[in-house]
C-alpha cells in the first residue's frame, strides 16, 4: 500500500519529455518532487505562471509571485507570466499535456467529484471545471477510500460533480486504473497490495483481465 | 490626456450603494488595497463584488465583508474566511460560484464586446443548470454570458497618465481582464512614471481600457502562504 | 461647396478632449491634420497601435511600424501595442470614442455601404463591419453624390451593406446630417450652398427644420 | 525542452497537400518570409490558407499564389494583387472574406477552446447570411465558430528553445492569436535567445502555444507604403 508521497512517485512516471503539466493543490503538489532526471516537463499555475520553480530561499519570498496554492513560488528560465484569461485559454484550448488533481469521488464512467459536499461550507470550485472539462489526459491523485473504509471509486458519485466522463487514469494507495467503457480498468497493483483488496475497496464496476502486475518505482 | 487622479477618494468619485464592482487579484496578491481601504472607509453598502477570492478575515475584501458592505460575491473560490462563511450560511450574504476559466473569460468577454459564448467547463455539473447546451465537435459546451462592471478596481505595478499599466509577476492574474470590463476603470499603482518611460511594445493593459489612475501608498502585499526551501 | 480637406477639417470639429479616435482611409485620415490645439485625442490603428504619431522622418522608417493602410507611421509618448484580437477587443467592446470612415452609400435610416461593389473586385472589409457594428459614434466622410452626379444619401442602399442602423452624422461637401427616426436631418450646410442644393443632392428622406447654419471653421 | 529545428525545411516536416495553414502578418509587416519561401520551394498544394492579407504579386502570400499553390484563402482584406484577381475571377481560387476582429476573435477562440462566440460584426449584412442570430441587450449579433489550422506559421521578433516569443512593434498582429490556434505553431524568428533572457513579465507569446521555432535568414521586411514627412 502506497503513501501520499508513493501515490505522487507512481504518478511521476507518467510524465513525459516537454509535456506541460498542471498539477493541483494536495498530493498532485508532490508529484513534482519525483520528476525522473532524463525528462523535462514545464510546471503550469493556474493563476498565471509556465515554468513555476521550486520554493524560494528564505529571504527571497516575492508577494507577488505565487501559485495557485497562494504559496511563494520561484520562475525558472524560460518562464513566462500571463494573465488568468490567457491561462485558461490554455487549459480550455488543450495546450496543458497533463492535469493532476484530487477527488472526493469517482465514478467508473470517468466523472469527478472534488468541490463539494452537502451541508458543509463551500470554498468554490477554482480552476477545477475548467481544468477537468478541457484536459486530454487527467489523472487523479487520491485515497482509494475514505477515512471511514468506504469506497471513493463508485459506480456513481454521490457528491455534486465536477466533470462529467473526464478522468482518464487513478492512481490510489491500492491501485492504477483507467476509465473504460465497462468500468475501472485494474492496471497496477501497489507493492503488497493483491487484487482481492482492491476488489473489496472498489465500489464501482471494476475489470480485471490477466495477470495484474504490481508497480515498479 | 490626463487620468490621474490624486487619490483613492478621488477616484471612487461615484461609487454609489448597490453598484457592481470588479476587483482584480487572486487571494492577496495583486489586489487594490488603497481602494478597499477606502471603500470600508466610504461605507458604500450592497454591493455586488466580482473577485476570484473573498480576501481573508482582516485582509482584502474580508475587509468590507467584516463592515458587510457587501451583498453578493461572484468568485471562483472563497477561501479560508470566517466571517464569509458566517454570512454565507446565515443567508446575509448571496454568494454566486463561477469556474475561475469561466470567471476570467467572462470578463474578458464583457470588455471586448462578446456578450455570450461556450464553454466546456461545467457542464453536467451544478454550474450548467439553467444554461443552454450545445455540442461543438461531439462536446457538451454551456453557454457563458460576459460580465462588466460599474467600477473595475486594478492594481498595477507601473503606469502613466494615458493609463497605460504594466503588471509583476502573478499579481497580474485577473486584472486585465477586468481593466476591459469596467464602465469606469481605475488603476492604482505602485508607481506613476513618465508617457514614453514604458515601452510601447510590452505594455499589459493599453490606457484605453483606464479611465482613472493613481499612485496609491503603503502596500501591505500580505503572503497569504510564505512557502521557502532550506539552503542547501 | 467642400474640397476633401474641408470634410476632414469640419469632422475635427467633432473631436472631444480625451477621445480615442479610428480613422479610416480616404478623407478619414486627413482629420488627423485638423485637431484643434487645445485637446488631445489618441488616435487608434486597427492593426494594433494607440497613439500613433506622424508619418516619420525619411530614412527613420521602420518596416514592423505601420497603421492600417500600410503606411509607415510613428508611435507618440504613451503609445501602446498589442495584437489585432485585442485592437478588435478594444473596438467590438466600445472602448474607442469615435469612428471616422469613407462611405459609397448610406441610407437615411443608418446603413452603410462601403466595402463591394457587385461586378468588381472585391477587395474585402478589412476592420470596417467591426468597426460600424460596435461604435457608439460613427462620422461618415464622403462627397454627397457620385461621379455622375447621382445622390449618395439613399432611401436604402443599392450595394452590399457593410453595417445597418449604425452611422451617427454624415459629413459631405455639401452638408452636415444627422440619422434621426425620420431621415436625414440637416444639421449645417457647406459654405455657400443652399437648402435647395442639398435637397436636390439627397434622394434619401432629408428633414429640414427652421434655419440650418453654414458651418463655422 | 527544445524546440529548435534548423531551418524552415525542418520545422514544415508534415506539412501536406490540402492542409489548413494559418500566416501571420498584416499586409508584408510580420509575415513569416522564410516558411513562405520554403513552401513555394515544396510545391505543396490546394492549401486554404488564413490570413489576414494574401500579400502582394511578388511577395508574401503572392508567391505561393502565383504557384497556384492555394485553393482557397480565408481573409478580411485582399489587396493590390492581379494574380489573386486573376484567379478568384477565374473560379480558380475560393475566397472567404470575413471581418478583420472576426477573423482575429475565431483564431484566438480556436487557440482558447471556445468553439463559438457571438459578434454584432456583420450582422445584417451579407456575412450574416445562412448564421445564427441572437439579440443580446436589445442589438442583433452573429454567432461565429472557433478556426484551427494543421499549421500556424507565425513572425516574432525573438524568441528562445521553450517558444516563448516576443514580436516588434506592429509586426505583432495576427501573429498571437493564431500562434494559439494551431495544432502545431511554428515560430521563425530573427533572433534566437538564451531561456531567462527575455523576461518572463513581457512575453507575448508563452512557449506552450509554440512547438517548433527556428531562426530565419535573409528578412527582407518589404514596406508597402512608404510615407514620410519632411524635416521642417
Amino acid at each position: 500500500m502506497l503513501d501520499k508521497n508513493g501515490i505522487a512517485q507512481r504518478i511521476a512516471q507518467e510524465l513525459r519529455d516537454g509535456w506541460y503539466v498542471n498539477l493541483g493543490i494536495g498530493i498532485p503538489t508532490l508529484v513534482a518532487n519525483y520528476i525522473q532526471d532524463d525528462i523535462n516537463v514545464v510546471f503550469q499555475s493556474e493563476n498565471g505562471i509556465l515554468g513555476m520553480g521550486p520554493f524560494p530561499y528564505e529571504g527571497e519570498e516575492d508577494a507577488d509571485l505565487i501559485n495557485a496554492g497562494k504559496q511563494t513560488i520561484t520562475a525558472l528560465p524560460g518562464a513566462s507570466i500571463f494573465d488568468s484569461a490567457t491561462s485558461f485559454a490554455m487549459i480550455r484550448g488543450q495546450h496543458i499535456q497533463l492535469t493532476v488533481l484530487g477527488a472526493m469521488e469517482v465514478s467508473d464512467t470517468g466523472d469527478i467529484a472534488n468541490w463539494k459536499i452537502p451541508g458543509r461550507m463551500v470554498k468554490g470550485m477554482g480552476g477545477a471545471m475548467d481544468l477537468v472539462a478541457s484536459a486530454d489526459n487527467i489523472v487523479v491523485a487520491m485515497m482509494h477510500t475514505n477515512k471511514k473504509g468506504a469506497s471513493k471509486l463508485l459506480r456513481e458519485c454521490s457528491l455534486p460533480l465536477t466533470g462529467v466522463k473526464c478522468v482518464k487514469r487513478i492512481v490510489t494507495n491500492l491501485a492504477v486504473l483507467d476509465i473504460s467503457p465497462e468500468g475501472f480498468q485494474l492496471i497496477e497493483r501497489a507493492p503488497g497490495v493483491g487484487v482481492e483488496d482492491i476488489k473489496n475497496a472498489t465500489e464501482g464496476r471494476l475489470i480485471i483481465e490477466g495477470d495484474i502486475p504490481e508497480m515498479k518505482f | 490626456m490626463n487620468k490621474i487622479v490624486k487619490s483613492a477618494s478621488e477616484a471612487l468619485e461615484g461609487l454609489q450603494d448597490a453598484m457592481t464592482i470588479m476587483l482584480g487579484g487572486f487571494g492577496l496578491c495583486g489586489i487594490p488595497e488603497n481602494c478597499i481601504a477606502k471603500m470600508v472607509e466610504l461605507g458604500v453598502k450592497d454591493l455586488t463584488c466580482i473577485s476570484n477570492n473573498a480576501g481573508v478575515d482582516d485582509f482584502g475584501l474580508g475587509l468590507l465583508l467584516q463592515k458587510r458592505q457587501i451583498r453578493k460575491m461572484i468568485s471562483s473560490y472563497v477561501g479560508e474566511n470566517d466571517e464569509f462563511e458566517r454570512q454565507m450560511l446565515s443567508g446575509e450574504l448571496e454568494v454566486d460560484l463561477i469556474p475561475q476559466g469561466s470567471l476570467a473569460a467572462r470578463c474578458y468577454m464583457g470588455g471586448a464586446g462578446v456578450p455570450a459564448f461556450y464553454t466546456p467547463a461545467g457542464y453536467g455539473t451544478e454550474v450548467g443548470e439553467g444554461k443552454e447546451v450545445r455540442v461543438f465537435d461531439g462536446k457538451p459546451h454551456l453557454l457563458e454570458t460576459a460580465l462588466t462592471a460599474d467600477f473595475a478596481i486594478v492594481k498595477a505595478w507601473k503606469g502613466d497618465r494615458f493609463g497605460n499599466l504594466v503588471y509583476k509577476g502573478t499579481a497580474r492574474n485577473f486584472n486585465p481582464a477586468m481593466a476591459m470590463a469596467g464602465k469606469i476603470t481605475i488603476a492604482e499603482v505602485e508607481e506613476l512614471v513618465e508617457p514614453g518611460d514604458l515601452d510601447p511594445n510590452f505594455i499589459h493593459t493599453p490606457g484605453v481600457f483606464v479611465q482613472r489612475i493613481f499612485q496609491g501608498v503603503n502596500y501591505e502585499k500580505r503572503i497569504e502562504q510564505r512557502t521557502i526551501r532550506p539552503k542547501s
